[in-house]
């Protein structure tokens, strides 16, 4: 039994029994803070395997962006106190019965599995310098499997279209926080701003060398969008609802401008060629930086806008 | 146990957690937050697959490339739940499903 | 120096999970906030240990977004305690 | 071929931008979408399967888009779906003018899910068809919620939870796949797949994640309720087109990567659900009050014929000459279901919401003597019933004509009683709502009637009739279909 195994228990400990609190706890906040906490571990638990890209869009995503969602959601739906309802279809012995069976059956299939096979990693590697960024995973993201990434920037686009078409008629999709910010938390997020905005730059820049890339930074600032939404500054209040949606599709019409460039310098969709490759990979992850941003932010901001009308209505 | 078993013993902890809670607990985010978790147990494997217990090869990226595209989509999906149930619970103050009958 | 900086990380993350009781017990909000907050610093913490054990590229920066963002929550927490009535 | 996927793509972002003039867009990049889609057709029967390399990287590399005769008929069906759901929609978001707000919202949803579609149905890679389908899910759910009232959002919310962990399944099966075969690319997993724990579990994770997507009993509960909740123009493209592509996925994986690992007794089992979904769907459809709930539950039905197929083509597999003698007409006579049904609810939903727009209830009591007030929209509805009956000469006989014979032909008779069962209750319930719509018993309502646009009401008459003509031009549809079968049958 090394030290390295030792610290691994530990973690993955950590991470089982914040999963398990996040869903059992008795009281509905308490359950958020774990799950926030369980954002965090899993961030830890990516860079132990060797995966800092992951490590940074989880710290980034669960850190700034979805703990401030579930709190925010906690609040309006967290009348539930020490009370926390099951559905009782069986009996208990057979549901415990049924979870140990589940649970030895994926542990058993899992084990079985060692290392991944095949020889995809050489083959990633052997065509990296016609790639054009140093970065394997964003290789693979931005140019391997582009394709994909269109699409799951595509996703997003639909979350914002599908917030959007949820509004009343009338409301603005960025509601207003009313309440006092302490001066300090005031002051602190106006220093956090350009820090956010430089991370996020850095981030972007650095994704073609090391860990980062559009996603990691569109996550940063959307955090601190989210910062100032809560502190009654909500970004996206000060554009036009035009520039919002353009800035929402920015990053999907982009990245296939790109790829259809591609196509008429003879190569197929989103076949970079290698001479121009870097430059129109850089030109991608800024437009899906600031759609990822502005997507992300306006997913939170949009998330009480009905229900804080009637502040606290909830019986 | 090496450190693969480890963390491939977790994932399926995190996996049978989350899918125990989604199928048991009632209350809206409690569901949605199991479904992170399952989402999180679903991760850890794909990552796993990419580790290299040797230090000579660099892990693969594939996965994690994977993973990072699931991430993105579950963080659409379950933000999108949440705005959706928000409403839900501002217009008829419910934070769970209704159970049975369609109107 | 390795094996040392991996042991008190192991040392963080035994104290994290005895934190968790903490967010558990509360009692009131406030607790519970002042705990997940601790976690914050501590898996920073973690990661720095982890970035100087292992020296792989990019753990620093995990630890630099979490340090920077540590403060959203907090200011999530704070404003649907204060601003509006509080979730308990 | 890729052209089906980037001109709704590109137009959905053209729609954001100028909402104003969505409608048309969305029109024109129909038609051009069809004639892509026909183009491809044309070329795949010259010239056999076609391939496209996403950014030039070869798989396993890289992601490879291709067209068989399936995917191409998907492409087709897809097309013609969508412009008459089109012209509906455009015709109904220019009448009505309260509802102007919710076609901006719709048509950059709608472009984004044909998209989507258009991407299940070419791609020839496991993760790709992952991000896809979640693309589609989510644009249904989006477009679920511009229903009306409490009742759209709770549908809306069940659906998507549903779908997230059916997705995160899917997710967690690809890595499956990865782990023991060490790519994405479907060719090179097929036969790769040796006997091990992961490979099954593999299997296991994709089907059932696939069978939630598609609705097949048990795991339909959140169809009835998101697909009567959306408004018609939406309910017709996601009953049509987005449970039948997460069967076309099923279909598609079972016939290629999981040959290897496929049992004899998974097959039945299948094969017994679909069996059940078809007479609890049925029955539930009889008992159902309100017009959409009926159709949406005859939905939950008509998949369960789709999955028939699965222990008739796994049983052909096994058996020499199996594949010559009913195989492949199971198959045929499955992909053909799923076209003859896609057009026929699309017909159905289109015409409901005809007759409950101008009525303003969808009680199934409140139609009485609709008939003579819109004729069309009620020979719509009767038509599209007689391809869902299998009344000859639609295309639903013809599909369930050739499942019968593979069932017979290979000796596993009991699926054809479910296959009967199935076309006499569903021509219980829809002689129900044709019986009342015949009626001449009310007729103090005939004044509130709110008036109809022409487009509205041909728009489901050209379902209907494109339903009814599947029967009558069979060969070209089966020709295209046999360039390059997926499945080597013995």
């Amino acid at each position: 039994m090394t030290l390295e195994m030792l610290f691994d228990m530990a973690l993955v400990g950590a991470v089982v029994v914040a999963a398990a609190y996040a869903i059992n706890a008795p009281v509905l906040i308490a359950g958020v803070f774990v799950y926030i906490v369980f954002g965090v571990l899993l961030s830890l638990v990516w860079v132990r395997l060797g995966a800092p890209d992951l490590a940074i869009a989880e710290a980034a995503i669960g850190a700034g962006i979805t703990g401030a969602i579930v709190l925010d959601a906690a609040r309006q739906m967290g009348m539930e106190r020490r009370r926390n309802p099951r559905l009782r279809r069986w009996p208990g012995w057979l549901s415990w019965a049924a979870t140990a069976a589940v649970g030895v059956i994926f542990a058993g299939v899992f084990l079985t599995v060692s290392e991944g096979r095949g020889d995809l990693p050489q083959r990633v590697q052997a065509e990296l310098p016609r790639v054009g960024v140093e970065n394997e995973v964003t290789a693979v993201l931005l140019s391997y499997r582009g394709y994909d990434t269109w699409f799951e920037v595509g996703v997003l686009l639909v979350a914002a279209l599908g917030v959007l078409a949820l509004r009343a008629p009338g409301e603005s999709p960025a509601r207003r926080f009313r309440w006092d910010p302490p001066a300090v938390a005031d002051g602190a997020a106006d220093m956090l701003v350009p820090g956010g905005i430089l991370m996020a730059g850095y981030l972007l820049w650095q994704g073609s060398r090391g860990p980062g890339g559009a996603f990691q930074a569109g996550a940063v600032l959307a955090a601190i969008a989210v910062l100032l939404t809560l502190l009654g500054r909500p970004p996206i209040a000060r554009v036009s609802d035009r520039a919002r949606d353009a800035l929402l599709v920015v990053g999907f019409a982009d990245f296939l401008l790109v790829g259809l460039v591609a196509v008429t310098l003879g190569g197929a969709l989103f076949e970079y060629p290698p001479a121009w490759a870097a430059p129109m990979i850089l030109v991608i992850e800024s437009a899906v930086a600031v759609s990822v941003a502005v997507t992300l932010s306006l997913l939170f901001a949009a998330g009480g806008a009905a229900g804080d009308a009637s502040e606290g209505g909830v019986p | 146990m090496t450190t693969f078993g480890i963390y491939a013993v977790g994932a399926a902890l995190l996996l049978t957690i989350g899918i125990r809670g989604a199928l048991r607990r009632k209350h809206l985010l409690r569901r949605i937050l199991a479904l992170n978790i399952i989402g999180g147990g679903a991760f850890l494997f794909l990552v796993l697959l990419g580790y290299r217990e040797s230090g000579e090869a660099g892990p693969d990226p594939v996965p994690q490339a994977l993973v990072l595209t699931g991430i993105v989509v579950a963080v659409s999906i379950s933000s999108f739940a949440i705005v959706i149930a928000r409403r839900l619970n501002a217009r008829t103050g419910r934070t769970e499903l209704p159970e049975e009958g369609l109107d | 120096m390795s094996q040392l900086f991996l042991g008190v990380a192991l040392l963080l993350v035994l104290l994290l999970v005895g934190g968790l009781a903490r967010v558990l017990q509360g009692p009131t909000p406030h607790d519970r906030l002042l705990a997940a907050q601790l976690f914050g610093t501590t898996a920073i913490a973690i990661l720095l240990l982890l970035a100087e054990s292992s020296g792989a590229a990019g753990v620093l920066d995990v630890a630099l977004v979490l340090s920077l963002l540590a403060m959203v929550s907090v200011v999530a927490f704070i404003s649907c305690s204060r601003g509006r009535g509080a979730p308990e | 071929m890729v052209a089906a996927i980037l001109l709704p793509m590109g137009a959905a972002c053209v729609a954001i931008l100028v909402r104003g003039y969505a409608a048309r867009i969305a029109l024109v990049t129909a038609l051009l979408t069809a004639a892509v889609s026909v183009v491809t057709a044309i070329a795949v029967v010259r010239n056999g399967p076609l391939e496209y390399a996403m950014g030039g990287w070869r798989a396993p590399l890289g992601i490879t888009l291709r067209v068989d005769g399936l995917s191409s008929l998907m492409l087709l069906l897809s097309a013609s779906v969508a412009v008459p759901v089109f012209v509906y929609a455009a015709a109904h978001y220019a009448r009505a003018r309260s509802d102007e707000r919710q076609g901006a919202d719709f048509w950059p949803l709608a472009l984004l899910l044909w998209g989507g579609l258009n991407g299940v149905f070419l791609s020839g890679d496991v993760f790709n068809q992952y991000v896809a389908v979640e693309l589609t899910s989510l644009a249904a759910v989006a477009l679920v919620t511009l229903g009306e009232g409490d009742a759209a959002l709770s549908a809306a919310l069940r659906y998507l939870l549903s779908t997230f962990a059916a997705s995160m399944f899917y997710l967690l099966g690809v890595g499956h796949l990865y782990a023991v075969a060490g790519t994405l690319d479907i060719p090179s997993l097929a036969g790769t797949l040796e006997a091990e724990a992961a490979s099954y579990s593999a299997a296991a994770l994709i089907t059932v994640a696939l069978l939630f997507k598609s609705a097949l009993f048990p795991l339909h509960f959140w169809l009835p309720r998101a697909h009567s909740a959306a408004p018609s123009q939406v309910s017709a493209l996601l009953s049509s087109l987005v449970v039948t592509s997460a069967a076309y996925l099923f279909l598609r994986l079972w016939t290629t990567v999981f040959v290897s690992v496929a049992v004899p007794v998974v097959g039945q089992i299948i094969g017994g659900l679909g069996a059940c979904a078809i007479v609890w769907g049925s029955l539930q459809a009889l008992r159902q009050q309100r017009l959409k709930v009926m159709i949406a539950y005859s939905t939950v039905a008509q998949m369960g014929y789709l999955f028939l197929v699965v222990p008739l083509v796994t049983s052909a597999l096994s058996t020499p000459g199996g594949g010559a003698l009913w195989g492949e007409t199971a198959w045929s006579g499955g992909v053909y279901h799923a076209i003859a049904h896609a057009l026929a609810k699309a017909a159905l939903f289109l015409s409901a919401g005809v007759i409950v727009g101008a009525i303003g209830t969808d009680k199934i009591v409140g139609i009485s003597g609709i008939a003579r007030q819109l004729p069309v929209a009620t020979y719509a509805f009767g038509i599209a019933s007689m391809s869902l009956i299998g009344l000859p000469p639609s295309g639903g006989f013809v599909a369930k004509w050739m499942l019968l014979t593979a069932a017979f032909k290979s000796g596993q008779w009991w699926w054809a009683i479910a296959i009967a069962a199935g076309g006499l209750l569903t021509a219980g319930y829809v002689f129900l709502v044709l019986g009342q719509g015949l009626s001449q018993a009310s007729s103090d309502r005939d004044v509130e009637l709110k008036s109809t646009s022409k487009a509205i009401e041909y728009s489901a008459f050209a379902l209907a009739v494109a339903a009814l003509a599947l029967g009558v031009r069979v060969a070209e549809p089966l020709a295209l279909l046999r360039v390059g079968l997926p499945i080597e049958m013995p």
